[in-house]
């Protein structure tokens, strides 16, 4: 279970580092909600998954990443997009299917691109972005660079074939490829012990002879560090890392599932919102005294300012045109 | 006659045979806590206990061989894919295994299993979830391949299928699961392999199945009503064994025909049933046969755009006169 | 000219676009040590080393996710299927990643990857290894498919195939590897979706590709010199897209057409054909186009019993017969 | 690497029990080397897997099994037909692709099914049958009865997705299924280090906190007391087992295949032909005094007479008839 460690003490000196994580984890709360409401009120289609609750993981993993790494997600990436710098107005009209959007209108929530910033989608398919991820590891150990190739999935994922062939590959030919598992515990309504025979994520990658560590996913710092450790690894010596990130979902898994459903008590989702990632970086800031209530007030209304010029963009923009609608089915 | 939605109907079915048969049960993801991911097996996990209504992890190929397993000793399972675009990852089984038992094991171990769930797009889920896939199944020996269109066709069918000793893939319309139909409240079932002509007519026959059904049926009353031209609706219902005299018999009363279909155009179902009409009924034939499909693509998340990818009742209008030579063309 | 293998102009393919371009590299299941299940790699490892060069563990799916990632950021893979039987396990990266990854990205990203493999029955494989599955692929927008009947057309259009910017599902014949045939020295290249006149004739056109293409020449030898029919031999190369104009060009010549393949007969490739023809020349046609294929059975282990299954150049002259008239039909 | 423990002393009152191992372990020896000259005549076709030098794997796992308990096996399984008790005739006539055959010439090497002896294939998709296996499993346990399932695979099997689902279903759900690997170390010509990140098969099991033991596969007792073992597991608990038999191909991959290949050496063969496990038991038996030189000759004679009249009765069979290529596409 997803347990609150004492926190480590923070270090004065990265004051602004600490603020970026912050406002990032406030962008992504915002714009979630605000996509919520807008697909309420049926201006954003088809499937929508919000990562309320989860802010930690994204925002700590990706800043603790180089720009130039290749980033490959789940169906429930807008925050992934988000944290890698994707400005929200194109992520919005994505949702709104729209011309001016990530990917043209044509991906929508769960197909979230933006190649200009190796931001490389928005899966849909459960478990389908771990061997691509691993391939884009494979291209990054051909081309001898130093970058990385991250996959973010939930842990129902783990339980797929495809995440036990690539982990093998990946091992075995030393692909520099993060594997972070976002552990929420559900997979749709499915709790994680009613689908897994061993509760550790992470313990499968002794399978596999593989790094791995099991980091408190409500803690942005946490899984900063662990991310750090493992892009080392794989910038160094080409070694991959599974990291599973205990973390949870306030939502529903999509906008069209109730919040609790059958599967989980209102009270275990009470309990839970005590960690929030973002309540606990507050604390920890203001204890600190590295920021005031008025500094973070203004972060939050930074980006509620931002997520509604994106809400306005996204909404003004236009649809793709119709005699587009075989643009791109191949290239010539 | 009750009316109930096609959900219902199909729930009624599972129900039905579960409670005939202790060797038939349900498999699948969110099948039971979760009631279903389209509430398909609503309450069947209170009524039959989670050894007959079993929630898997996300693990597609395996269980899928897990039902073909089952089957061979003589269980009849039900395979719940959530949708068939993730059934993709269990096709080795349904086509390896299940479709090619009988046959390699010179007859001797039947695979009576039945894979069913929603196909087809449904409202912008985008590429990777808009699919419909008849047509690949429909190409396998071995199989069955049966996509009903109405509430009372998805019960008698899925009964029929169950009790059927072959693999049966049963394609469910996603945008069907809340239509509404009258179903008798006595037992009956339809058997497999036969299609229904849904409305008579003269002068045309549209073939259809499955979500296509509706749209013909608007075509066909616009077509009546502006136009006087009285269109024959043949429901194929069941892909494979394909119905080819019924479909035959009305286009050598109608002399024309126009095929309607989710799926793609290229080696759909619509290009197998015009192989068979020309063959057939070549001499009869006044004009080619059109056939009106998905637009070639991936499909687009745009609802503007995704709207101009299916198949809708103007473009068969637009069909039938042009094989009636009722307009420039 | 030099006379070789359709295995060593595909051999000659992969090396030749190899030394071009760095990014490309073969990747699957015993490639490298082994020199290819089939032999197509074979020296291919002396000369590239092994990390272009691949071996993989049996694990279809996530080798093919593999390709496509490293696709995705710019390599150009080469994926060996060692058959496309296997390939089923692999279904769901090539039609739910590859083939739609540039159209819902919007256009940002291509994946220009080959998968290659042979197809179709060998010889006595029995059901789960002998399968063609070239109407399925052709069936997906965002993929082409190509399924070469040559050395010659191996060769240029594996070239092609691996320079083009989308993903390409390039089947090769099992039983055409080593079929030998005229590949000139120097340097070509031959585009996507052309078909290609392999005999002239006024009177029947007969559809082929790939293995059939022989079975084509048999039954146009036998028309000639027997019944003073000529045929003309179109061979499709390339299956989606597929040259339309070429078959349609030749129908409207010959007003009779026969389509042969390997592959079961519902929802075919040929029912495709069947389907542009009757669009394009419907007043063209002297008689239904028929079509012959693989007999619609899981292929059979014992030798007689395959030998039933597979299109035959008898079967062949007498459908040109039947759409000729020239029997009691 | 496969080695000769000790081996543990013979119990006397057992002795009918070695000798029907030994018979049976010989059978299938000089059934293969039969098959083996009737492919290269040309009187079987397809591929054709031997299993000369792994006998002592089918031969004393099903030797440990009830006849109610249902077997499924990849494509090299001509050993495992004849050690449930398939009479060589048949499995011999369906090599030949003839009526009688098991399959009634349908199914030919790689799919024999014996469904009166619950012997379920003969798959020939790697790992397919590792979940068909299971859904047995499911069933027996769905029905209550005491039966189990059991699975034979090669290493290699290991490598790929259905193998880690299967587990995980096998161990969350208790399903009285032995999955019984057949480590032969290669997998066709890529040794099990150059596609395994980890060496140690039932190592696996781990993962799915799932009962494993790894087992001298050219042991026939040892492999028998393994089954043992795991079928009690599996009758009284309704657990499932990984067993791990480290054993040893002779001949190539299938027939098609030179016996060594570019990856391995003659050596390395020589020197696994010494653990042989018909040799061995041959010598505990003499060395215990429970079989004379005389007998075992008397097996062997026995044993050929067997194979012949198999080979004979294969010959002289009808091909199936071609008015029946239809038959059982599908059943009415
Ligand atoms: C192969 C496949 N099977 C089923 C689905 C339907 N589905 C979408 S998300 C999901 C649950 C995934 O849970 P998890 O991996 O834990 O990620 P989370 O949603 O919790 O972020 C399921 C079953 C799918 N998209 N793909
Ligand atoms: C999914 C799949 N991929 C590839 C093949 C081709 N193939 C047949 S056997 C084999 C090697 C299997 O090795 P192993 O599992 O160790 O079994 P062994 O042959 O050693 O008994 C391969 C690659 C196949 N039949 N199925
Ligand atoms: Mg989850
Ligand atoms: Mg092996």
């Amino acid at each position: 279970m997803t347990q609150a460690k004492a926190d480590t003490a923070l270090d004065a000196g990265r004051a602004e580092f600490y603020h970026d994580l912050y406002r990032k984890m406030l962008l992504v709360r915002r714009f979630e909600e605000k996509a919520g409401e807008a697909y309420a009120q049926g201006k954003i289609g088809g499937f929508c998954h919000l990562y309320i609750g989860q802010e930690a993981v994204a925002v700590g993993a990706i800043a603790a990443l180089r720009d130039d790494d290749y980033l490959f997600t789940s169906y429930r990436e807008h925050a992934h997009a988000l944290a890698r710098g994707s400005p929200a107005r194109e992520v919005m009209a994505e949702l709104f299917g729209k011309v001016t959007g990530s990917s043209k209108g044509r991906g929508g929530s769960m197909h979230i691109f933006d190649a200009g910033r190796n931001f490389l989608g928005g899966h849909a398919i459960v478990g389908s972005h771990i061997p691509i991820a691993a391939g884009a590891g494979f291209a990054i150990k051909s081309r001898h660079t130093t970058q990385v190739a991250v996959c973010f999935f939930g842990e129902a994922a783990v339980n797929i074939g495809a995440f036990h062939e690539t982990l093998n590959m990946a091992a075995l030919w030393k692909l520099p490829t993060i594997f972070i598992c976002e552990n929420n515990r559900y997979g749709m309504g499915t709790a994680l012990d009613r689908a897994a025979a061993v509760y550790d994520v992470a313990h499968h990658a002794c399978s596999y002879d593989m790094a791995s560590e099991t980091v408190d996913g409500m803690d942005v710092l946490a899984i900063h560090e662990a991310t750090k450790r493992a892009a080392h690894l794989a910038r160094a010596e080409q070694l991959p890392t599974l990291i599973e990130a205990r973390t949870y979902r306030y939502m529903g898994h999509s906008m069209a599932d109730p919040i609790h459903g059958h599967y989980r008590t209102k009270e275990e989702l009470e309990e839970q919102k005590k960690l929030d990632p973002i309540d606990r970086l507050e604390r920890r800031l203001l204890d600190a005294g590295l920021a005031t209530e008025g500094d973070l007030a203004t972060v939050d209304s930074d980006v509620m300012a931002e997520v509604e010029e994106a809400l306005e963009f996204a909404e003004q923009s236009p649809d793709p045109a119709p005699e587009d609608l075989y643009l791109n089915v191949c290239r010539d | 006659m009750a009316t109930i939605t096609y959900r219902d109907a199909l729930n009624q079915a599972l129900r039905e045979e579960m409670e005939r048969d202790p060797n038939v049960f349900l498999m699948g993801e969110e099948v039971g806590v979760y009631q279903g991911a389209y509430k398909v097996s609503r309450g069947l996990l209170e009524a039959f206990g989670e050894h007959r209504v079993v929630d898997t992890p996300i693990a597609e190929l395996s269980f899928a061989g897990i039902g073909v397993g089952a089957a061979m000793v003589g269980m009849r399972p039900v395979i719940e894919f959530m949708t068939w675009n993730f059934a993709l990852l269990a096709i080795d089984q349904v086509v390896n295994s299940a479709a090619k038992m009988l046959y390699m094991s010179g007859g001797q171990i039947p695979v009576p299993i039945v894979f069913r769930g929603p196909g087809g797009a449904a409202l912008q889920l985008a590429a990777q979830h808009s699919q419909a896939f008849e047509s690949w199944f429909a190409h396998i020996p071995g199989l069955r391949v049966v996509a009903p269109a109405t509430p009372y066709d998805a019960k008698g069918l899925l009964k029929s299928a169950i009790r059927d000793d072959n693999p049966v893939v049963f394609l469910e319309g996603e945008m069907l699961y809340n239509l509404k139909g009258e179903v008798p409240e006595e037992e009956y079932t339809i058997p497999l392999g036969e299609a229904d002509v849904k409305r008579e007519g003269n002068d045309v026959t549209i073939v259809c199945h499955s979500k296509t059904v509706a749209v013909a049926h608007k075509a066909a009353d616009r077509l009546s009503s502006q136009l006087g031209v009285e269109a024959e609706i043949v429901d194929l219902r069941t892909i494979r064994p394909l119905d080819v005299e019924t479909i035959v018999a009305s286009v050598r009363k109608t002399n024309r025909c126009v095929i309607v279909e989710e799926g793609w155009p290229f080696c759909g179902v619509g290009a197998q049933v015009v192989d068979e009409i020309q063959r057939a009924a070549f001499d009869d034939l006044d004009a080619p046969v059109l056939r009106v499909t998905q637009a070639d693509v991936p499909m687009p998340y745009s609802k503007k755009l995704e709207r101009l990818t299916k198949p809708n009742p103007d473009q068969v209008v637009d069909a039938v006169k042009q094989v009636s030579y009722l307009d420039g063309n």
